[in-house]
């Protein structure tokens, strides 16, 4: 079934053109790579989805609706949710409340102006919450402000609310980047043990975690499709590797 | 060239560097490897001077820096690519580039730069925070080159470069090691540090737990130290 | 800021039984502080005169700054009643700040003399059994010049006031009175207070017909005013006339030669020829090596009240009635000229001049050119 | 139409007084990023040393032009030295408190020195005259302001776009560690530049109180007026605010022309109208994150 | 924080007491306090809480006090009535100005606040028919409840202290709730709030609009209180003083505005009572605690707080920071 449909979609920023005519689908379900050189657009094109950014051109329907132009809070409420290339954290505030911010969001917005029904509805949330970060070790520093983790750790902090959103498509952008490879490790370990019926796109520079996880590929390059396919074609084609792989193997 | 001895570093109340010692000699370049919190960028600032609690010795060209500022550190020779690129995102590219130029006697110029990068030279009018991750590591690395350092720091140079620019700026790397730059580079990218470095230190909660030749890092030290269990 | 007498005596004075207090509220800060000060300086100089004491008894002065705000004078109205019992409560420069504290005085019966506050309303339709006003009303100072300006003038005027109540008032007195002469009123306009450029309604008035401005501008803005005035070249043309505070004392020597030839009414001038004016300004500058402003004469005259006010009732000032009583009936000859209440309106009954400035031994001074002898405001 | 050139020309010369009063505050603020609430009290300081100087010590217009600004000059140092250095890394809240701290310090101290009466500074003989254009007289002295703030912009147009000097400014709001971690000692910067920030304050207040005057609670008064022209021109340009100034200085003047009783509301809600319409002023830059 | 009941019945208590112990006029003193520390924590909601600046929040106050000195001239001085129009006004206000003011952030925020609430000042400044011009609006009834004119300043002091309690405790629910924090996370990092799927438009505004409209409850109450309006409320110097006693007490915390007005209203009154020169000392306080205590009064009490419990505010936080670091 096809969750996200992209049809000739442009964004230009004043005369610069960094986007062409892009076009596909994605299936729900699929896991799809996405790389291309530094520049190519991976991370606007990104941007286009979420609503970061609105397209100069084209169409974006999601689940069979139009919604080029709806705003990025309302594509994440349809499930569509991403993570950052930059980090993008509520740095003042703890592990916990960053968590607890996600999941509020996620359990609705029936009981968010008054907290009289606390037991109920609190209690729900935190110990959601606490099991969470439970899985991702972070349990013991749950109140730590995350402006006060490494580069790397904040890494993790930026997928784990991405994947507690629950979304419907997950979009990443770079999510191992930064990491040891201890932690990649895990990363690639928890993305594939996600729901089937999730969709992926990933952005990676790791080719052994790309061509690890994905099962399609898309390569972008100058602001195109290059090549939509599997990875096996991908892997072996020669303008791939001319312009992106470089000499660099492949494991 | 750079020499470390006993170095502590503190955030507020956390001690985070444990009486660290590490040694560059002239000419070489010494990698920092380790798991993610383990103290690797607190080595590097502390180095720098961006970090308001240091003790210990940190020696550059037998100067002891540990309590000067951090422009001084930079106008005695030391270069800083920083973790997250950390590009001025109200600057052009030129601007991010030229405005902390200095000793342009020592080689490197805005166009050699270009020269190396030539993706930065088409996004030259572009400002700095509009440009794409790998486009910013790239210019994190020119910025440094730029301030004509003796000892250049590198924290993560390859985060966010498609492999392709890794192997070119491994080759970078190279180059500015033969022109007798010496550095200190933290990597995540294994494969790269062992190709570039010539000794390698691992950190482990902010103490070194390995240090040698790059060499006699091997399979069996990377699994006893840098895997999850440690 | 408490003030007393006795400190050569070395008593101590905070002890309420022996000792007459009255509280002052005056701007001490904000745009209004030198007129409070002066205001201070002149009630002082009469407590001083008579040695701080009257029928025998210690007067005790405590002071509070209301800065220009209404609100705070409110506070500083209640701590003096509350906190430190005063008899007798004067000052207010601010009208905004006599309405303010008006209901609060009136419900407690605190004898109130207003000694500058100058807004009609405070002696009509807000009128107080315990509110007795020493100074002036807006509608005295605009009212007095009319005839006289379409006598003197000419039978055309654009008015130019500040836009707040009290402008609004002296100039609508002004042309109520011009019109009743017969002159006619080419134009108004009204620039908001601490208007720091004139220069558009400058070229405006310039533009039309008129013989005379009557402007009502106080402080600084009376300053620039006045100087703008002259330097877009209005001043060989037209005539300027206002009220005493377009030129006051305090203001012609910032203003400069600028204010030559200007019109103002006033019911007090330094310059005013009478035995008690003489004495008083006397003895101001041999106090404060400065000489006194209208304000100065109007603290003056309040302190007076008050000590007469005191001496008639033999130091008994516990009951609140009996000293509205003895106040009104207070009457004297001031600086000013002959001095009583009206005890319809509470309001005082006084001379008022119009005077021209003119240029003596290269600075400005104020001449009196006409008298208009005992001035009542209608009190509705 | 005589009258609309005449008053044409009030704006523009009220503008450019405008665009003194401000610069220095657009420096400070739309470039340094210190939101400085004492920049009235500087421009104050400045007026009442002028005065002194002109009334008592040499009597010279132009020795006050020139020593003025350099009290006020070290008075910037002292605070920036001693005081704003504290607050960078406490952010602009705690900026907005001290300033308005030392405010309310300046407001009095000028007046244990200088009195609460009004007080005023003759235009030097050299510029009092009078000129005549379009059928109406001009003080000689208002001309000049024209021409001293295209002087101004003109200067601070060249530093901010012409030297290094605006690059690393913005490159230190933005990073403030990174710009040291690269050789330049911000520090020194920030205090030249706030320093500049009171030189053009101390300058505003001696060419502005021949016009102005000096009263109590000038400063505050002063303060608004700038904060208006300066969010109306938009942070960080000066050609911005150079801009608003004169864009204000016809407005009002205008204004006060066709619609005297609307005047207090004209100029804020000409400043709601701007940022409506365009959320960071006229010319202000969009700032870049991240 | 252990017990907030015992918290509030102590309060409760004190302020029953109060008037049995304190003079009068300290009592005056202690309402103009309450009704300020309304007032600071309204704006509070957005300063602290939502990071959103504002210099024109006397708009509000002031809408709230002339509305009401308005109907009780006019309709009634029923304070039921008078408060819900007051209320009724300044949310039709804060809904009006809040949605121009959104579009714009940080600095042009504080700026386009202060135009509308200048706007407002000259209208109420012009319109002298009704709100007295630069005289102000005096005459104004006492306030009635329940058909029980409030005869002095103790029994209003009561009522107002009835009334800061009920607000007090509302506002502490609302901010501590997945509203309030949501309305952290704005001020903390808006674009990433709006990419976990939060509206954060329509947050803002109905903190706006909250903001405002408990603005113009204190509003009201301080005509209750005074009997009188003056322009000044609405004037932009009132906005800056209810923004400093919410800096100097601690934005961002329920009790720091609270402190700041008290403390700011008793400077006042303490320091003119000897000396005219009371910017001088207020002004050089303000600097003291920018340099010491930067986070307010309300750090100073945590400062206190945790020396004497030798923890800190997370106890967590401090224990796994010194895990990891031995
Ligand atoms: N707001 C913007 N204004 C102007 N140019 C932009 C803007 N955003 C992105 N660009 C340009 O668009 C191009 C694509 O950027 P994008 O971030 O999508 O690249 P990317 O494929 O994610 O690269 P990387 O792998 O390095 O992250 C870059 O050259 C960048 O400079
Ligand atoms: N500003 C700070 N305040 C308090 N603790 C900090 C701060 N910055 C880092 N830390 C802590 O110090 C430890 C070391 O951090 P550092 O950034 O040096 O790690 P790193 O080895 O560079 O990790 P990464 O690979 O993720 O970049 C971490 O546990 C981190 O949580
Ligand atoms: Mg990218
Ligand atoms: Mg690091």
């Amino acid at each position: 079934m096809t969750i996200l449909k992209v049809d000739a979609v442009n964004k230009s920023f004043g005369g610069l053109e960094i986007l062409k005519e892009v076009s596909f689908n994605v299936n729900q379900g699929e896991r799809i790579g996405v790389i291309g050189p530094n520049g190519a657009g991976k991370t606007t094109f990104f941007n286009l989805l979420t609503g970061d950014l609105s397209p100069s051109k084209g169409t974006i329907y999601f689940n069979g609706s139009n919604i080029t132009k709806e705003p990025n809070y309302r594509r994440a409420r349809r499930g569509i949710v991403r993570t950052f290339q930059k980090n993008n954290l509520l740095d003042e505030l703890s592990i916990l409340d960053n968590l607890l911010l996600v999941l509020q969001r996620k359990h609705g917005l029936k009981y968010t102006w008054f907290r009289i029904r606390k037991e109920k509805y609190y209690a729900k949330l935190y110990s959601e919450a606490e099991e969470l970060l439970d899985t991702w070790g972070l349990y013991k520093r749950r109140h730590v402000n995350v402006k006060n983790l490494s580069y790397g750790e904040q890494r993790q902090i930026e997928i784990m609310l991405g994947i507690a959103t629950d979304p419907s498509i997950l979009l990443l952008d770079e999510p191992t980047a930064g990491m040891s490879q201890s932690e990649t490790d895990y990363i690639v370990n928890l993305l594939t043990k996600l729901p089937e019926e999730l969709t992926l796109m990933i952005i990676e520079h790791d080719l052994d975690i790309i061509f690890g996880l994905a099962e399609r590929m898309i390569v972008l390059h100058d602001g195109h499709v290059l090549i939509d396919d599997s990875p096996e074609i991908v892997r072996d084609h020669p303008q791939v590797n001319e312009i992106y792989m470089g000499s660099e193997e492949i494991v | 060239m750079l020499h470390v001895q006993d170095l502590h570093a503190y955030y507020g109340e956390s001690h985070i560097l444990h009486g660290l010692s590490l040694k560059v000699e002239e000419g070489k370049v010494a990698a920092i490897l380790g798991r993610n919190g383990m103290g690797k960028t607190t080595t590097i600032h502390s180095i720098m001077g961006m970090v308001a609690r240091r003790e210990g010795v940190v020696e550059v060209n037998g100067h002891n820096l540990i309590s000067e500022q951090s422009y001084n550190i930079s106008k005695l020779g030391v270069g800083l690519v920083p973790q997250g690129r950390r590009i001025f995102p109200n600057l052009t590219v030129k601007e991010n580039l030229l405005t902390t130029q200095t000793n342009i006697k020592n080689g490197w110029t805005l166009e050699k730069v270009f020269d190396l990068f030539p993706r930065i030279k088409e996004r030259q009018h572009s400002m700095g925070g509009n440009l794409s991750g790998g486009e910013q590591q790239m210019l994190a690395i020119g910025r440094a080159i730029l301030t004509n350092p003796s000892l250049l720091l590198l924290d993560e140079p390859s985060e966010g470069l498609s492999p392709l620019m890794v192997g070119e700026v491994s080759d970078i790397i190279k180059r500015l090691k033969d022109e007798g730059i010496t550095m200190l580079l933290v990597e995540q990218n294994l494969a790269m540090a062992k190709k570039i470095a010539d000794h390698v230190y691992i950190l482990n909660k902010g103490r070194v737990v390995f240090e040698g030749a790059a060499d006699t890092f091997d399979e069996e030290v990377q699994q006893k130290h840098l895997a999850l269990s440690s | 800021m408490n003030q007393s007498g006795d400190s050569a005596d070395g008593e101590a004075s905070s002890d309420s039984d022996d000792t007459i207090k009255i509280g002052a509220i005056l701007p001490f800060s904000g745009v209004y502080a030198s007129l409070g000060k002066d205001l201070s300086a002149g009630m002082k100089l009469y407590f001083e005169s008579v040695g701080w004491e009257a029928a025998g008894e210690k007067i005790e002065l405590i002071e509070e700054d209301t800065a220009a705000d209404p609100q705070e004078a409110l506070r500083r109205t209640r701590k003096l009643m509350d906190q430190d019992n005063v008899d007798i409560l004067t000052g207010a420069v601010s009208t905004a700040v006599a309405y303010a504290i008006r209901d609060e005085v009136d419900s407690n019966q605190l004898p109130y003399l207003a000694s500058h506050a100058g807004g009609n309303d405070l002696t009509r339709g807000e009128r107080s059994d315990y509110i007795w006003r020493s100074s002036f009303s807006s509608w005295q100072i605009g009212n007095s010049m009319g005839q006289w300006a379409y006598d003197n003038v000419g039978d055309q005027i654009y008015v130019a006031a500040a836009d707040y109540a009290f402008g609004k008032e002296v100039s609508s007195a002004f042309m109520e009175a011009y019109e009743a002469a017969g002159g006619e009123i080419v134009g108004e306009v009204y620039p908001p207070l601490g208007n720091n450029d004139y220069a558009s309604y400058l070229t405006t008035i310039s533009d039309s017909e008129a013989d005379g401005v009557y402007a009502f501008f106080a402080g600084s803005d009376a300053v620039r005013f006045v100087q703008q005035f002259e330097e877009y070249g209005l001043k060989e043309e037209i005539d300027l006339l206002g009220s005493g505070w377009l030129v006051s004392e305090d203001l012609r020597e910032s203003i400069g030669s600028a204010a030559e030839g200007i019109y103002a009414a006033s019911f007090w001038d330094y310059n005013l020829e009478n035995e008690q004016n003489q004495k008083f300004v006397e003895a101001y500058e041999a106090a404060y090596d400065r000489r006194p402003t209208v304000e100065s004469l109007e603290g003056y005259d309040a302190a007076r009240i008050l000590v007469e006010t005191i001496e008639s009732l033999d130091g008994d000032v516990s009951d609140p009635d009996k000293v509205i009583e003895a106040m009104s009936a207070v009457e004297f000859d001031s600086p000013r000229g002959p001095f009583a209440f009206d005890q319809e309106t509470h309001h005082v009954i006084q001379n008022m001049y119009v005077l021209e400035t003119v240029m003596e031994e290269g600075r400005t001074e104020n001449k009196v050119v006409e008298k208009i002898e005992n001035v009542q405001d209608p009190g509705k | 139409m005589e009258v609309i050139i005449a008053q044409f020309i009030n704006g523009l010369s009220y503008g450019m007084l405008l665009f003194v009063l401000t610069c220095g505050l657009a420096l400070v603020f739309g470039i340094l990023g210190v939101l400085n609430l004492a920049h009235g009290s500087l421009y104050m300081i400045g007026s009442y040393v002028a005065y002194s100087i002109t009334t008592t010590f040499t009597q010279s217009f132009w020795t006050a032009l020139v020593v003025a600004p350099l009290v006020v000059a070290v008075i910037a140092l002292i605070i920036e030295r001693t005081l704003l250095r504290v607050t960078y890394r406490l952010g602009h809240l705690s900026q907005v408190l001290l300033t308005f701290g030392l405010a309310y310090v300046f407001h009095d101290l000028t007046k244990l020195i200088w009195g609460s009466n009004v007080l005023s500074i003759r235009v030097p003989d050299l510029l009092s005259g009078s000129v005549s254009l379009a059928g109406q007289t001009f003080p000689l002295y208002r001309l000049v302001i024209i021409g001293v703030g295209v002087v101004v912009a003109a200067g601070l147009w060249w530093l901010q776009n012409k030297t290094r000097w605006g690059a690393i400014i913005r490159a230190g709001l933005s990073d403030r560690e990174m710009i040291g971690a690269l050789g330049i000692n911000i520090n020194f910067v920030f205090t030249a530049i706030f320093v500049l920030g009171g030189i053009l304050a101390g300058f505003g207040g001696v060419v502005a109180s021949p016009i102005l005057g000096l009263y109590p609670d000038m400063e505050f008064q002063t303060l608004i007026l700038a904060l208006i022209v300066l969010v109306i021109g938009g942070l960080g340009s000066i050609a911005g605010t150079f801009t608003a100034s004169v864009l204000v200085g016809l407005l009002e003047t205008f204004g006060r022309y066709l619609f005297p009783e609307l005047s207090m509301f004209l100029i804020f809600g000409l400043m709601a109208m701007i940022l409506v319409w365009r959320p960071n002023g006229l010319l202000g830059k969009q700032v870049v994150e991240g | 924080m252990k017990n907030v009941y015992l918290q509030s019945a102590v309060v409760l208590l004190l302020f029953a007491a109060a008037p049995f112990f304190i003079s009068s006029f300290h009592i005056t003193l202690l309402t103009e306090i309450l009704i300020l520390a309304i007032f600071a924590l309204s704006l509070n909601v957005l300063v602290g809480y939502t990071g959103m600046v504002s210099l024109g929040h006397a708009a509000f106050f002031g809408t709230g006090a002339y509305s009401a000195g308005i109907i009780a001239q006019h309709i009634s001085a029923n304070m039921l009535i008078t408060l819900f129009g007051a209320v009724l006004c300044s949310i039709v206000l804060a809904g009006i100005i809040g949605l121009f003011c959104m579009k714009v952030n940080g600095f042009y925020f504080l700026m386009l606040t202060l135009a509308f609430s200048q706007m407002v000042y000259s209208f109420v400044y012009q319109s002298t028919g009704w709100t007295g011009g630069s005289n102000g609006l005096s005459g104004i009834p006492s306030p009635v409840l329940f058909g029980w004119e409030i005869p002095n300043i103790v029994w209003l002091f009561y009522v107002i202290a009835a009334l800061f309690m009920m607000l007090y405790a509302g506002l502490r629910i609302v901010v501590g709730s997945p509203f309030g924090k949501v309305l952290v996370g704005i001020r903390e990092n808006e674009k990433r709030l709006k990419s976990m799927g939060y509206n954060t438009y329509l947050y803002k505004y109905a903190a706006f609009v909250i903001s405002g409209a408990l603005g113009g409850v204190s509003g009201s109450l301080y005509t209750y209180f005074n009997g009188f309006i003056a322009p000044s409320d609405v004037y932009w110097t009132m906005s800056g003083t209810v923004l400093i006693m919410v800096l100097i007490g601690g934005s961002g915390t329920m009790i720091g505005p609270v402190l700041g007005a008290a403390m700011i209203v008793i400077l006042e009154t303490v320091i003119a009572t000897y000396t005219d020169m009371w910017m001088l000392i207020l002004g050089s306080i303000f600097i003291l605690f920018v340099i010491f205590f930067p986070s307010g009064i309300y750090g100073i009490w945590q400062d206190i707080v945790s020396r004497f419990q030798k923890q800190h505010i997370h106890p967590e936080a401090a224990k796994i920071n010194k895990e990891r670091a031995s």
